[in-house]
């Protein structure tokens, strides 16, 4: 049975202290450091334990599983639109949101296969980062085909997406990681960027616990579908990238962090996303969803299932 | 009032990311001061702005600038189209500049 | 001056702690916006307040509002019996809303 | 308007180095209000001044005064000389308090 | 002999900077994200070392010495009001100040049983979180009894003592510790909450030496009266403190924590609740003596004594 | 051959967001910590390592390196004024900058030799804590002599110059660090101030790199003449630092290490104490030149040419 980790409980006491109206606050400088840290850190990682493998053998795959990964918001469209009855902005919107990925949900991942002494391919973390183009993309197409109104300021919108903060600090992290690591340097930096992984996490998650709490109100207000949503859809997401994980030959930790990625939803980057290219979507309806809902669904229970899932489709290989 | 100047005092707030835009068309309007205030909040016609929020990244600036009336005039009509674009608001209203220092306006 | 409205604009200074309720009261007068600054000190009846003194965590806000001649008075017979309990100030002056962005008054 | 008293207000923009001189200044002249506001930027005769540049440290403040007009003469003749070491701007307008707060002008 | 540690040089340097009036400045975000590590990494060690005691044993001791804590402010109240002739909102403000505690003074006195390497009991934190609540009721009660205006704002006191960053992040860390070492899941943690405590504190104690020289005017300008109530008063807690501790059995580390903890005197929370209970009260005096005076006191001078009086009390048990 | 380390890929990064207009930003409150922290820990570090010294017999070397160090501006100063042409506010403050030093290219060169396990004096720190003084003054008298205008602010410059924030800590961690050092009770604050500093200095230097971009554009207007100025001048001195560094018997490493300090030029001490002492020299020229052209040559191109210099004077002893 999966135990659950000391570093989620800080997510719990945030959730809390918004709950009793504590005055406990995390100063906006920190939460913007902590993650600024947090991305560096997973690129880092990644980084370096891809220095292992042969960099060309892995690009098809990992190129594969992103393009793969446009098939989540084409899905979740049609179920928010007609089922949901949400605007096509709003349902677009929603599906970039959830298209896309949470670098911290993916951490506690890590920090799952980390205790229980799991290998993971480096690699993942290249996915991620670059599973955020497909995703926002799509999900911008998807709520602005044939509608009226401005343009769609692509040009705007593609360089945000590429140059954004989450994007590009990933990215930096896995290319200095893996030179680190090929030139066999990683030494004095891995004081900071692995020693101190969960410790900046703890933190941040009790961030993200006061900020879920104050968005679950503006949730619970759009009923109980968004709540079945935003709990089943990243269940299905995460079983079809446990699947993809299995048919591509990855490990079985490897399988399961697809899983997450897949199932997990954005709430930094595809709202900066969606700001520029679908103006007329509210924010609070698919911030709600991804922060209130589907990001402690993911880091309490999704986690383990998604393990669980792996776990199975492995099963049937043997 | 003795040693002041009859002037024009305008109160812009707008979103931060048309910030640039404003500054760029004061300068052609060949403004010579104005004072920034970031990190501001409040509500209007596209509801709260909170920049506290971290995660809706909602900022709003209040640009306040004193010039004469003739360029008063010339920076009203540059500014209303633009205005239309950025939302926000601008106040204008009568003032003194009290001399003294080196003008900047 | 051209292309703008008759308006009238409110300053009011109160302690962050009452901008809760400053925000209530606004919404019940139908106040459709204002501007609020925050992290800002000054010299009052209470003596010094000084928003980057860590231990004694006093801060003020700005609340900047523009609007129309018959809600300015709604608003003063609202506020005045607040802001007897809030402290504070509120300054009320004339200015122009130049017209242009969406209508926020 | 009713429940209201005619007073004067100042708006005065610095940079924050003066800060201590210019609240000096205002308690000499017997001033028992003012509100501050810090992290402020601006272009005026000196250039660009930037508060969020970590590197050149500069920064305004904007110092938001009500008195009466007795008083804001006193003040207006005590400031003069000292704004013109100082730089910066100050502004004087007609406004209106609204009662019920403790007095503090 | 006891020497001097240098994590409290820092402080020396906080002090000089004020006196010398360096540019020297501590970002406001800085100062409260330490403060928040703080609190949290010593209810987490506390709480990883009390996952060795059978927590039913540890409670009734606990509770005793925390209502007992009570008497702190009942003894400051009279010489402050009665000699001192400070009105009764000053004097009741104070007495809260004193009977309350201040976690960076517990914070050095671990750190000196740690260079010592002598043990203590981890419930003590329990005890330093739990002693906030009888100290700000008890100096409330004192400041209003009586007193003509305003009520009382009790239902509004007692949710900022209960729900105030300090007590709820003390308590998180003494949960979230307790369960990892339970689990035996302190290791990833470990290296943020523990090993970098004193180097985190080192930089705390250079922003309180900084505080604190802004409030020594403040304070000098009291008089004598104040200055040696913030030196005799804490000595005479302390000493009180260490006698309960060798009562209660406590080790001798434990005793001296104990004394610590009755000598300390707060300036974050208690300054936080008595401007909501007794807002007629002068924070310039409550804050100056405390921190200006009692605060280094303690720090320097203080410590090494109260690690003597428990020492002594020890003595006689055998 | 000299390998670029992992830590400036960091700087490379920086830049890079700048140049592609990423919305990548630090918050000023971290950038100002980790400036605290890096002053603190080389300080720090410094001190540990003058532990070991006879302090006596270091000070009057550390001494004469220090006021050898007024030459550098006293050379620049023609050359920015009848070659470059510039005003004489304008040459006095950059002769300022360049005379004065770098903490973060001095951690850039201490990183490096530590890449190669080479020693160096720990006093260096000391030298180039003081080092600020001779250059500050001596700018300052070269700009303002026989210049009419206000009469130069003497007073609050020497104040501004002894108390500024970066003079002060370095002193202040080299004095804690020397103490930690003699008592041997450096443990618990090494996990801080040595383990972090790498990582710590990869933020700053992403951050520096950002700050870099955003200078580029004034230094290019200026022309070529800045350009070179901004390479060969510390190319100069830096030989002449590892010439002096030879001369006086110190180690490869230290000789490298003073030739790091001659040719680094301030970007946070000297344009504080510009502002007070040639208020009408233009900061965007001397900021610019210091950080856009200079830091970044000196940290990717000279650190490692330094090393060879100080290489070859010592090959000249054998
Ligand atoms: N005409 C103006 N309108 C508004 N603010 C001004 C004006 N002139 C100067 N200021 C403000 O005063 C500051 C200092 O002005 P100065 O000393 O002229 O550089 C500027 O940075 C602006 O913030
Ligand atoms: N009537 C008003 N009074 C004061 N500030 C306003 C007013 N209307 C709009 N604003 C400010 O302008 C910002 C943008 O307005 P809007 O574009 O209408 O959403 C708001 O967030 C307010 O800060
Ligand atoms: N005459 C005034 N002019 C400007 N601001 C004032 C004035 N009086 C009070 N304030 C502001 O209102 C705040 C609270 O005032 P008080 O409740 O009187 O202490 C002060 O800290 C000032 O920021
Ligand atoms: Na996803
Ligand atoms: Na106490
Ligand atoms: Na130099």
């Amino acid at each position: 049975m999966a135990t659950i980790q000391p570093v989620v409980l800080f997510f719990v006491f945030g959730v809390l202290a918004g709950v009793i109206k504590s005055d406990l606050k995390i100063p906006e400088a920190l939460y913007k450091s902590l993650s600024l840290f947090l991305l560096i850190a997973i690129g880092f990682k990644g980084g370096v334990s891809m220095a292992k493998y042969e960099i060309m053998e892995v690009l098809p795959i990992a190129g594969s599983m992103v393009v793969l990964a446009a098939l989540i918001p084409l899905t979740a469209y049609p179920i928010l639109r007609f089922i949901g009855r949400f605007t096509q902005a709003d349902a677009g919107a929603i599906s970039a949101h959830y298209g896309s990925v949470s670098a911290v949900t993916f951490a506690v991942g890590v920090a799952f296969l980390a205790a229980k002494d799991e290998y993971s391919e480096g690699y993942m973390v290249l996915i991620m980062a670059l599973m955020e183009i497909p995703a926002l993309v799509t999900g911008t197409i998807l709520a602005r085909a044939g509608a009226s109104g401005e343009k769609t300021q692509w040009g705007k919108l593609m360089h945000e997406i590429l140059t954004g903060t989450s994007l590009y600090l990933l990215v930096a992290g896995v290319i200095i990681g893996y030179y680190a690591g090929v030139m066999d340097m990683v030494a004095p930096l891995d004081k900071m960027f692995m020693d101190l992984f969960m410790g900046v996490l703890a933190f941040f998650l009790l961030e993200m616990g006061l900020l879920a709490s104050s968005r679950l109100k503006a949730v619970m207000s759009k009923g109980v579908f968004l709540i079945a949503f935003g709990i089943l859809f990243p269940l299905t997401a995460g079983l079809f990238g446990a699947y993809l994980g299995w048919i591509f030959g990855l490990s079985e930790g490897g399988s399961m962090l697809l899983a997450v990625l897949y199932a997990s939803c954005s709430y930094i980057a595809a709202p900066a996303a969606m700001r520029i290219a679908v103006p007329d979507a509210d924010p609070a309806i698919s911030i709600g969803a991804s922060l209130g809902i589907t990001f402690p669904f993911n880091i309490f229970i999704g986690v383990p299932i998604y393990w669980e899932m792996a776990h199975w489709f492995h099963g049937i290989a043997v | 009032m003795n040693n002041t100047i009859v002037m024009k005092r305008f109160e812009i707030v707008i979103g931060i990311e048309q910030l640039e835009q404003l500054m760029d068309l004061l300068d052609e309007c060949g403004v010579r001061g104005y004072t920034v205030i970031k990190n501001v909040g409040g509500l209007g016609s596209r509801g709260v702005r909170d920049p506290d929020d971290v995660l809706t990244e909602e900022e709003n600036v209040m640009v306040v600038l004193a010039c004469k009336e003739e360029q008063a005039q010339k920076v009203v009509n540059e500014l209303r189209p633009a205005l239309k674009g950025f939302g926000g608001m601008c106040l204008v209203s009568d003032c003194l500049w009290l001399e003294g220092p080196a003008a900047s306006y």
